[in-house]
């Protein structure tokens, strides 16, 4: 497999052509099923009653926003290890997705505090790492679209990323801690194997689902990004022919 | 070694004849906690409750002042390159830079929280741990800066942007130096907090050369 | 039907939170799409200007 | 020219891409210990790239660069301590003295190390460093307070204040009087009578001696 072919568009769009329309198909017919089995055929909870369906957007919307930081962070290594231009242009790519989940893991999990809690807002541990790492997702697309060098804003975010990385565990320590000193444990009863399996299963097609959505999106702006990269190049290279004249 | 100290001095020597930086950061510092007086009002008891954070948050947003400067400079002059180009380590070169930053612009600031921490009516047995969370704490918080000074040199938005890549990233040193401080106010040990600040300036001691040098090499090429 | 819409009383909170999840993700696959169709279409006319010259 | 000396600086297939844009390619050249190369070409032929390329700040997108044969991307720490650079910016600090500069850049290029027997080994060579480019009288005085060509004095005379086979001057005559220019030259000439290899950029006449002269072809 010779990876720097890949980074070029017409082999790239050969590969995703290929696997495209099985992503966006899984990914379709998982969240159709998961979103049929979340709003109808699951049962309200006994004690948040059908606000309890929240959860089947807010926990898969969660889970996204750290497995696309991880493959963010995996990319970022990438780009900084074998300097491939295919990796710069997957953190480009992933990054405004894993915002996007982590935003709407913030705005859902307010939407079904309001009615449990009363108020919009409560620093929950989980909800406030959360709205740290949306922070540096942030921060990650500010840096990268910082410099009029593409190349250099995609090294520069990346390492920033996985620092990003390494601290996140760190964050996540402090705010855990920070939020038992402050106030009891949290509202949100989903851990452990208390929850049924009518409930597991729409969590767990949504999750699939959003998974798949988030690889198809992933594959058409990675296409977009690598043909923007050759256009580029393209205006450049009408007078690539430069080098020695002479040399005496 | 020799370089790595010759440039601490410099920079050292430098801060020294731009006093007037230093000063502006003080005066930001104090300007800044003044204002919380203003905004939630001056009863005691309130303030004494919020001193603790006011004063790190402050001090945390005063942090970000000098940070703008301290690659960019270089690399506007053309020092950048020399340093780059030096046969020392580039890792111990940037810890040179880190060092003098904390020494020029962190420790004055630490020397003039009491009077901040006085105008905010921290009580008095806290001072001690106030202290000694902010000289625990800074370290990491100026290495910190120097990550993010040096992802930024080149970059278009500068100081918005350094803000932005800094700040989330420093909220476990801001959790624990506070905790330390209220720690003590409660009556409770501090020795576990303070443990935690120390710890996390040898993290990043250890992560923040390697990070900031990356940086620095893919902006000179 | 129409106690389902009203999901026990949390209709708002509930369709809201699903609304806004559609219409987010509708927005980023549409704009991604369109980007990529834009993109395309450059490529295509960057391609024939080489090719003419 | 190519491949005949392993001696000196080759470069061998050299490319170089800055943003995506392909600024040289298929450059090979050998330059022999004593050489003066001068770089030629109109702006935006890549000149200072090269300049980069060379000091290894940047890393050629295709080729290699050896050093009497060894590839230097192996001991790129190595070929730091070899070079000499000097940017077409002066690197100067606004509030230190000249002389403060060259000390400075002396411990930087990790000459204080080499004191021997107490004697003050690296105040001499900022002295003769100093006298070389005319600028004893002015040593004390910081930088603010030089004009532009003085400035440059400073940053030229950071080249003899620490030991190096290689020098890479980008547009070194810039903003110097006649005075500077013939100092420069005397600095090339003792440099390159030690074997050393001088490497400079320029559009205008270099001083300096029997020069060999590489071209670049514009881009555009």
């Amino acid at each position: 497999m010779n990876w720097q072919a890949l980074a070029n568009p017409a082999r790239f769009k050969r590969l995703s052509d290929r696997l495209l329309p099985w992503f966006a198909g899984g990914a379709a017919l998982c969240l159709a099923v998961g979103l049929y089995l979340g709003l109808v055929a699951s049962p309200p909870d006994y004690q948040q009653g059908d606000s309890v369906r929240i959860m089947y957007v807010h926990v898969p919307a969660a889970w996204m926003a750290m497995f696309v930081y991880a493959n963010l962070a995996v990319a970022a290594a990438a780009s900084l290890v074998w300097r491939h231009p295919l990796a710069d242009v997957a953190g480009r790519a992933m990054a405004p997705i894993g915002a996007a989940f982590t935003f709407l893991c913030l705005a859902t999990g307010s939407l079904w505090g309001k009615p449990m809690w009363g108020t919009w807002w409560v620093w929950d541990a989980r909800l406030t790492s959360v709205l740290i790492l949306f922070f540096v997702y942030i921060a990650y697309m500010a840096l990268n679209s910082a410099f009029d060098d593409d190349t250099r804003g995609a090294r520069s975010s990346a390492i920033l990323a996985l620092v990003g990385a390494i601290n996140l565990p760190i964050i996540k320590f402090s705010v855990d801690w920070w939020n038992t000193l402050h106030q009891p444990a949290s509202v949100s009863r989903l851990d452990g194997p208390s929850i049924h399996a009518s409930m597991l299963t729409p969590l767990l097609l949504m999750a699939v689902g959003f998974t798949l959505l988030f690889f198809a999106l992933a594959l058409v702006r990675m296409r977009a990004g690598l043909i923007e990269r050759r256009l580029a190049a393209l205006s450049y290279t009408r007078s690539a022919d430069a080098g020695v004249a002479s040399f005496r | 070694m020799s370089a790595t100290l010759a440039l601490l001095r410099r920079d050292l020597s430098l801060a020294l004849r731009n006093v007037g930086e230093t000063l502006t950061v003080l005066a930001f510092f104090v300007i800044a906690a003044t204002l919380f007086p203003f905004g939630i009002g001056p009863e005691p008891q309130i303030l004494a409750r919020v001193a603790t954070g006011i004063v790190w948050v402050v001090a945390l947003l005063a942090s970000l002042l000098p940070l703008e400067r301290l690659f960019q400079s270089e690399a506007d002059e053309g020092g950048l390159d020399q340093l780059l180009l030096a046969p020392a380590p580039l890792e111990a070169l940037v810890l040179a830079k880190c060092a003098a930053l904390w020494i020029g612009s962190a420790l004055p600031l630490i020397a003039v929280s009491p009077i901040v921490a006085t105008m905010l009516q921290l009580p008095t047995e806290a001072y001690g741990t106030l202290l000694a969370s902010l000289l625990l704490g800074t370290p990491s918080l100026a290495l910190l800066g120097g990550i993010g000074a040096a992802l930024a040199v080149g970059a278009r938005k500068g100081s918005a942007l350094l803000a932005l890549i800094v700040l989330p990233l420093a909220i476990p040193v801001l959790i624990f130096a506070v905790a330390a401080v209220e720690a003590q106010i409660g009556g409770l040990s501090v020795r576990p907090h303070l443990f935690l600040l120390a710890g996390f300036a040898v993290f990043w001691l250890t992560v923040a050369p390697f990070a900031m040098a990356a940086a620095l090499r893919q902006a000179a090429s | 039907m129409a106690e389902f819409f009203a999901m026990g009383g949390y209709a708002d909170f509930v369709w809201t939170a699903y609304g806004l999840t559609a219409a987010v993700l509708t927005v980023l696959a549409v704009s991604s799409v369109r980007r990529l169709k834009t993109l395309e279409r450059d490529l295509a006319a960057a391609a024939d200007d080489e090719h003419d010259r | 020219m190519t491949g005949e000396s392993a001696a000196g600086l080759s470069g061998r297939e050299l490319a170089c891409m800055r943003g995506g844009r392909t600024v040289f390619a298929k450059l090979d050249f050998g330059f022999a210990p004593g050489d003066l190369v001068v770089l030629r070409g109109p702006n935006g032929a890549g000149k200072s790239s090269l300049l980069r390329v060379l000091a290894g700040l940047v890393a050629p997108a295709a080729g290699t660069l050896a050093w009497h044969g060894a590839d230097i991307a192996e001991d790129p720490a190595g070929h730091r301590a070899r070079l000499q650079y000097v940017g077409h910016l002066d690197a100067l600090k606004a509030n230190l003295t000249a002389r403060e500069h060259l000390r400075f850049h002396a411990a930087l290029r990790d000459m204080g190390a080499r004191d021997v027997g107490g004697r003050d080994v690296e105040g001499h060579h900022i002295a003769h460093a100093l006298d070389m480019f005319g600028l004893a009288k002015l040593a004390d005085r910081p930088a603010r307070f030089l004009s532009q060509g003085q400035k440059r004095r400073v940053a030229l005379a950071r080249l003899c204040v620490a030991p190096a086979a290689l020098w890479l001057l980008d547009e070194p005559t810039n903003g110097l009087d006649a005075e500077g220019v013939a100092c420069l030259a005397a600095a090339i000439a003792d440099k390159r009578e030690g074997g050393g290899i001088v490497v400079a950029a320029t559009h205008l006449d270099f001083p300096g001696g029997q020069a060999r002269t590489l071209t670049l072809r514009a881009a555009a």
